[in-house]
C-alpha cells in the first residue's frame, strides 16, 4: 500500500482536492458540518502526500510520471521519439513549491472556518479546492499545455474568490481587473504554445527543452515565444511596473483567500522559472534576461516600498509589501541566472551565484510564510472589528494581545530582523548580490529597513494607543484563526534558527533541480 | 550549524544567546537605576500649564505618521499617485507596453547581429 | 404564471421541443469518440434546450421548478463520476485515467484500423467519460444562464 | 499568399481585440474585446494544424486516400474555447454585480482602487 502511494503520488496530489473539489456541493446539501470535515481531511491528505512526496523526490530525484500510460515511467511509447501523453514531472522545485502551495491552503483553511459561514460557503470551499488544484498542477506538470490549463484554473478560481464578498463594491472591482488581466496574460501563454507547437510540433516541456537547446533548431519564432511567455508569467508573478492588480487582489479578497494567492503569484513565479531555467536555458541571451530580472527587481522593491508608506488601507499596504518581497526574489533569481549565462548552462556557477539562487529560491517560502501571517493578522483585526481603515483603528493591543503578538513576529520576519526567516535569506541575497553590483545591494537594504518603517506605521496605529471608545466591546480573535496564526508562527521561528537545515535539505535540492536543464530533458526523452 | 552566506557564515542561534547574555546585562544595569520614581504631580508632562488633552486625540493616526517624509517627497508621491490609475485599460497599456520593451530588449539585438 | 416569458403558443411548442433537443444531445455526447461532438459540445447543446425554457418561460417560474441547487448538484455528480472513473483507472490498470475498458464487454470493441464506420461500443472509458463531461456541461451552463437570468432581474433587491 | 490569408485574420483579430481592451471605456466592450482576442488565438492555433487538401481527423468513413489535418490543435481550441466560456460567464456577471454597485460601466469611473 505504501508504494502504491509513493508511486503515484504526483498525480494522487492532484487528483484528491479535484475530487473533494467535485464533492463539496453534493456534501454540502447533506451536512455543513460534513463538508467542512471532508474539505479539512482532502486538504490534509494533499498536505501528507506532499510531504510524502517530497520525501521521494529528495531521496531518488526526478519522478516522472505518464498520465495513462502502461506503466508510471513510460514516457515513450513503443517506437515513438517523442512524449505523446501528458507526462507529471516532479522535481526538486516543483515539490519545494508544492510544500509552500499545501501548507499554505490548510493553514487558509483552517482560518477560514472561523469566518466563513451562511449560504455562500459551500462555493466558497469549492473554489478553495480548484485554487489548490490550479496551484499543485502547475508546480507538477511537465506539458506546456497543461500548464496553460491550470493557469487558467487558478486565474478563474482565484478570482471568483475575490469577488466573494459580493455586496461590497471594491471586492467586484477587484475581481474584474483580476480576471481579464490574467485571461489576457493566459491568452499570450497559449499564443506562445502555439508558436512552440508550430514551430516543434511538441507540447511537453522536457522534449521542447531538448529541441531548443539544440543550436540546429533554435529558430527567431521561439525567440518571441519566449518573449510572449516571459512577459506573461512575469505579469502573473506581480512584477513591478504590472504590479497594480496585486493590491487590489490583495486588499479586497477575504482574509485567509489573500494568504492563498500570495502562494498562487509564487505558482506563477515558478511557471517564469521553469520556462527561464529549464525550457529555454542557454538558447536565448541569459545575461540579457538577467539583467531584465535584476532590473525588475530592483523596481518592484522601489515601487512596492515606497507606495506602502502612504496607503491607509491595511491589507492594501501588506499588498504592497508583497510586490517589494517578490522584488527580493526577482532580484536573487536574475543575479543566479545572470552568473548562470556567464558559465553557460553546462559548467559549474560562481559561488555567490549559487548562493543568490539559494536566497531567491528560499526567500520564495519565507515570503509566503511572512507576507501571509501578516494577512491572517489583518484578517483577524477586520473580522472583529469590522474596519480596515488605519486611521480609525488604534489601542488594540488591548484586546487583542496575540494578535499583537503574531503581527510583532510577522513585522521582524518581514523586514528581516536578525532571528527571523526573513533575515536568513535576506542575507544570502544581500551578500551575493552585492558581487554584482553595490547599489543593487544598497537599494535591497535600505527597502527593507523602509519596510520595518512602514508595519511599524501600522503597528503603532493598530494596536499601540489608548483603548479607543468604538473597539472597546471587540475581544480576540476566534481561536481557529490564532491557531492558524500560531501554526505559520512556528515554522517561521523554526526556519529563522536553523536555516542552515531548510537550506541545505529543501532549498539545495530545489536550485540544483532549477540548474539541472539536462536531468530533466533526460527523464522525458528516456535518457535517465 | 550555521548558513554560509558569501561573505561568511550566519549562526542565528549563537546571535540569540549573545543577544540575551547582552539583555541581561543591559538589564542589571537598568535595574540598578534610581528606584524612586515620582508619582503624582511630578509625573504629570508639563505642557506650559495647559491640561494634558485625553490620550485619544493625542493617538497619531497612520495618515500622518511619517508626514514629514511624504511631504519633503511630495513630487514623487504625487506622480506615482498619478501612474497607479486604477483603470483596466492603462493595467493593459503597462502589460503591453512591458511586453514590447521586453522585445525590443531582448529580440532586436539578435537581429541585428 | 403569464408574469414572464413568451405567449403561450411559444411556451408549448418549447414544451414539444425540450425533450427532442435533449435526446439530439444525449447523441452527441454518445457520439464523441465517433463523430465530432463529446462531452462539451453536447452538454452546450443540452444547455441550450435549458436555455430555451428560461426564455420560454421566464427565470423565475424555471427557478421554482429546476432550483439551482439542484442543477449544480448534477454537474458536481458528472464531476464526480469523472474523476472516480480516471481513478479507476489507476486502481485497475497502472495508471491515473488508463483505458482499463480496452477489450471488455462494455464500450471495449477495438475498431479495425483507418476508415471505418465507426462502432459505438468502442472506445474504452472515453464514452464514459463524454457522458460525465456532458452532465456536467449541461448542469454548469443552465446553471450560469439561470442565475444571470435572475441576476438581471433583481432590480430591487440586492441578493 | 491564400494560405497565409488565415494567418493575417489572426493578426486583425487580435489587432482588434487589443485596440478594444486598450481604448474602449464600456466594461461590456473590453469583454467583447477579450472575446475577439481568444477567438484570434484560436483561429491561430487551428490553421497552424493544416495540411493542403485534407480532411477532418476522423475515422469514420473517412473518404479513402485523403490524408488528415492534425488533431492536436483542434483539441488545444477546444480546450481554449471551453476555458473562454467559463472566463466571460464569470467576466459578464462581475459586470452586472458591478452596474448595480457602481451605477456606472465606465472603466475611468470604475476606480475605488487607485493609488
Amino acid at each position: 500500500m505504501n508504494d502504491w502511494i509513493v508511486t503515484n503520488a504526483p498525480i494522487l496530489i492532484i487528483a484528491t482536492p479535484l475530487f473533494a473539489a467535485f464533492l463539496t456541493p453534493l456534501v454540502d446539501r447533506v451536512s455543513k458540518r460534513g463538508r467542512d470535515a471532508m474539505v479539512f481531511v482532502a486538504t490534509l491528505i494533499t498536505l501528507v502526500i506532499a510531504f510524502i512526496l517530497a520525501k521521494n523526490v529528495f531521496d531518488n530525484g526526478l519522478v516522472v510520471y505518464t498520465l495513462g500510460g502502461k506503466s508510471v515511467g513510460l514516457t515513450l511509447p513503443s517506437g515513438y521519439h517523442v512524449p505523446v501523453r501528458i507526462i507529471l514531472e516532479v522535481d526538486g522545485m516543483s515539490v519545494f513549491m508544492a510544500m509552500i502551495s499545501t501548507l499554505t491552503s490548510f493553514v487558509g483553511l483552517l482560518y477560514s472556518f472561523s469566518y466563513i459561514k451562511g449560504e455562500g460557503s459551500g462555493k466558497y470551499y469549492t473554489l478553495f479546492l480548484m485554487m489548490l488544484v490550479g496551484m499543485l498542477g502547475m508546480e507538477m506538470t511537465g506539458d506546456l499545455f497543461n500548464l496553460f490549463v491550470f493557469l487558467e484554473i487558478l486565474s478563474v478560481s482565484s478570482a471568483a474568490l475575490i469577488a466573494f464578498y459580493a455586496r461590497k463594491g471594491k471586492p467586484l472591482e477587484a475581481s474584474i481587473k483580476y480576471i481579464i488581466i490574467s485571461s489576457l496574460a493566459a491568452l499570450f501563454v497559449l499564443f506562445a504554445i502555439g508558436l512552440l507547437y508550430g514551430e516543434y510540433n511538441l507540447l511537453n516541456m522536457g522534449a521542447l527543452a531538448g529541441e531548443i537547446s539544440s543550436e540546429a533548431t533554435f529558430t527567431f519564432t521561439t525567440q518571441i515565444a519566449f518573449i510572449l511567455l516571459f512577459a506573461s508569467f512575469v505579469l502573473k508573478a506581480g512584477a513591478a511596473p504590472m504590479h497594480m492588480w496585486l493590491p487590489d487582489a490583495y486588499g479586497e479578497a477575504p482574509g485567509a483567500i489573500s494568504m492563498v494567492l500570495v502562494a498562487a503569484t509564487q505558482a506563477s513565479l515558478y511557471a517564469l522559472l521553469r520556462v527561464c531555467f529549464t525550457v529555454y536555458s542557454m538558447a536565448i541571451d541569459a545575461s540579457t534576461i538577467g539583467i531584465i530580472l535584476i532590473s525588475l527587481g530592483l523596481v518592484s522593491i522601489f515601487i512596492g516600498a515606497t507606495m506602502a508608506l502612504i496607503q491607509i488601507n491595511m491589507k492594501r499596504l501588506i499588498g504592497y509589501a508583497a510586490v517589494a518581497e517578490i522584488g527580493y526574489i526577482l532580484l536573487a533569481i536574475g543575479v543566479g541566472f545572470f552568473e548562470l549565462a556567464k558559465v553557460g548552462g553546462g559548467g559549474v556557477i560562481s559561488e555567490y551565484g549559487l548562493k543568490a539562487l539559494q536566497g531567491g529560491v528560499f526567500h520564495i517560502f519565507n515570503d509566503v510564510l511572512d507576507i501571509g501571517l501578516l494577512f491572517l493578522v489583518a484578517g483577524a483585526v477586520i473580522y472583529v472589528t469590522k474596519e480596515s481603515n488605519l486611521n480609525k483603528l488604534g489601542g488594540l493591543a488591548h484586546s487583542m494581545k496575540y494578535s499583537s503578538i503574531f503581527f510583532i513576529i510577522g513585522m521582524a520576519a518581514v523586514s528581516g530582523l536578525p532571528p527571523l526567516n526573513g533575515f536568513a535569506s535576506k542575507i544570502l541575497i544581500y551578500e551575493s548580490v552585492y558581487k554584482v553590483s553595490p547599489i543593487t545591494s544598497i537599494i535591497a537594504i535600505l527597502a527593507s529597513i523602509f519596510m520595518l518603517a512602514i508595519f511599524v506605521k501600522i503597528f503603532h496605529s493598530v494596536f499601540m494607543g489608548p483603548k479607543l471608545s468604538e473597539f472597546a466591546t471587540c475581544k480576540e480573535a476566534p481561536k481557529l484563526m490564532l491557531g492558524s496564526m500560531a501554526v505559520i508562527a512556528v515554522i517561521m521561528i523554526f526556519f529563522g534558527l536553523f536555516p542552515d537545515f531548510v537550506v541545505n535539505n529543501i532549498v539545495n535540492p530545489a536550485v540544483n533541480a532549477l540548474m539541472n536543464q539536462a536531468g530533466y530533458i533526460g527523464s522525458v526523452l528516456g535518457g535517465v | 550549524m550555521a548558513l554560509e552566506t558569501t561573505g561568511g557564515y550566519w549562526s542565528p542561534v549563537i546571535w540569540l544567546a549573545a543577544f540575551i547574555v547582552a539583555f541581561l546585562i543591559s538589564y542589571i544595569i537598568w535595574g540598578m537605576g534610581e528606584k524612586k520614581h515620582a508619582k503624582g504631580e511630578q509625573e504629570k508632562p508639563f505642557l506650559s500649564g495647559m491640561e494634558e488633552p485625553p490620550k485619544e486625540e493625542v493617538h497619531i493616526r497612520a495618515e500622518n505618521m511619517y508626514w514629514g517624509f511624504t511631504d519633503t517627497l511630495r513630487g514623487y508621491y504625487d506622480f506615482m499617485k498619478k501612474i497607479h490609475t486604477g483603470i483596466i485599460n492603462d493595467y493593459v497599456l503597462w502589460f503591453l507596453g512591458m511586453a514590447t520593451i521586453f522585445f525590443i530588449v531582448v529580440i532586436l539585438p539578435e537581429v541585428f547581429k | 404564471m403569464k408574469s414572464e416569458g413568451l405567449s403561450p403558443i411559444v411556451q408549448t411548442i418549447a414544451g414539444i421541443l425540450f425533450p427532442m433537443i435533449l435526446i439530439f444531445s444525449f447523441y452527441v455526447i454518445m457520439h464523441g469518440h465517433l463523430t465530432p461532438g463529446g462531452g462539451f459540445q453536447g452538454g452546450a447543446i443540452g444547455a441550450s434546450a435549458v436555455v430555451m425554457l428560461i426564455v420560454a418561460f421566464g427565470a423565475k417560474n424555471i427557478e421554482k421548478k429546476i432550483r439551482e441547487e439542484k442543477l449544480s448538484a448534477f454537474e458536481s455528480i458528472g464531476g464526480v463520476v469523472f474523476i472516480a472513473v480516471a481513478l479507476l483507472g489507476l486502481v485497475m490498470a497502472s495508471t491515473f485515467m488508463s483505458n482499463f475498458l480496452v477489450g471488455d464487454i462494455i464500450f471495449g470493441k477495438i475498431p479495425p484500423f483507418g476508415s471505418n464506420l465507426g462502432i459505438l461500443n468502442s472506445g474504452g472509458i472515453l464514452p464514459i467519460l463524454n457522458l460525465a463531461v456532458g452532465m456536467k456541461v449541461i448542469g454548469g451552463l443552465s446553471a450560469v444562464v439561470l442565475v444571470m437570468a435572475l441576476a438581471s432581474k433583481e432590480e430591487k433587491n440586492d441578493i | 499568399m491564400i494560405y497565409n490569408v488565415p494567418f493575417l485574420a489572426v493578426v486583425v483579430l487580435i489587432a482588434i481585440g487589443a485596440y478594444a481592451l486598450l481604448f474602449k471605456r464600456n466594461l461590456i466592450k473590453i469583454a467583447i474585446g477579450l472575446t475577439i482576442l481568444e477567438s484570434g488565438v484560436n483561429l491561430f492555433l487551428i490553421t497552424l494544424g493544416y495540411r493542403e487538401g485534407d480532411v477532418a481527423p476522423i475515422y469514420t468513413n473517412l473518404p479513402s486516400g485523403r490524408g488528415m489535418v492534425l488533431p492536436v490543435p483542434q483539441a488545444l481550441t477546444l480546450t481554449s474555447i471551453v476555458i473562454g466560456v467559463a472566463v466571460l460567464a464569470l467576466i459578464l456577471s462581475l459586470i452586472i454585480r458591478i452596474y448595480r454597485k457602481y451605477g456606472t460601466l465606465d472603466s475611468h469611473e470604475m476606480r475605488r482602487l487607485k493609488e
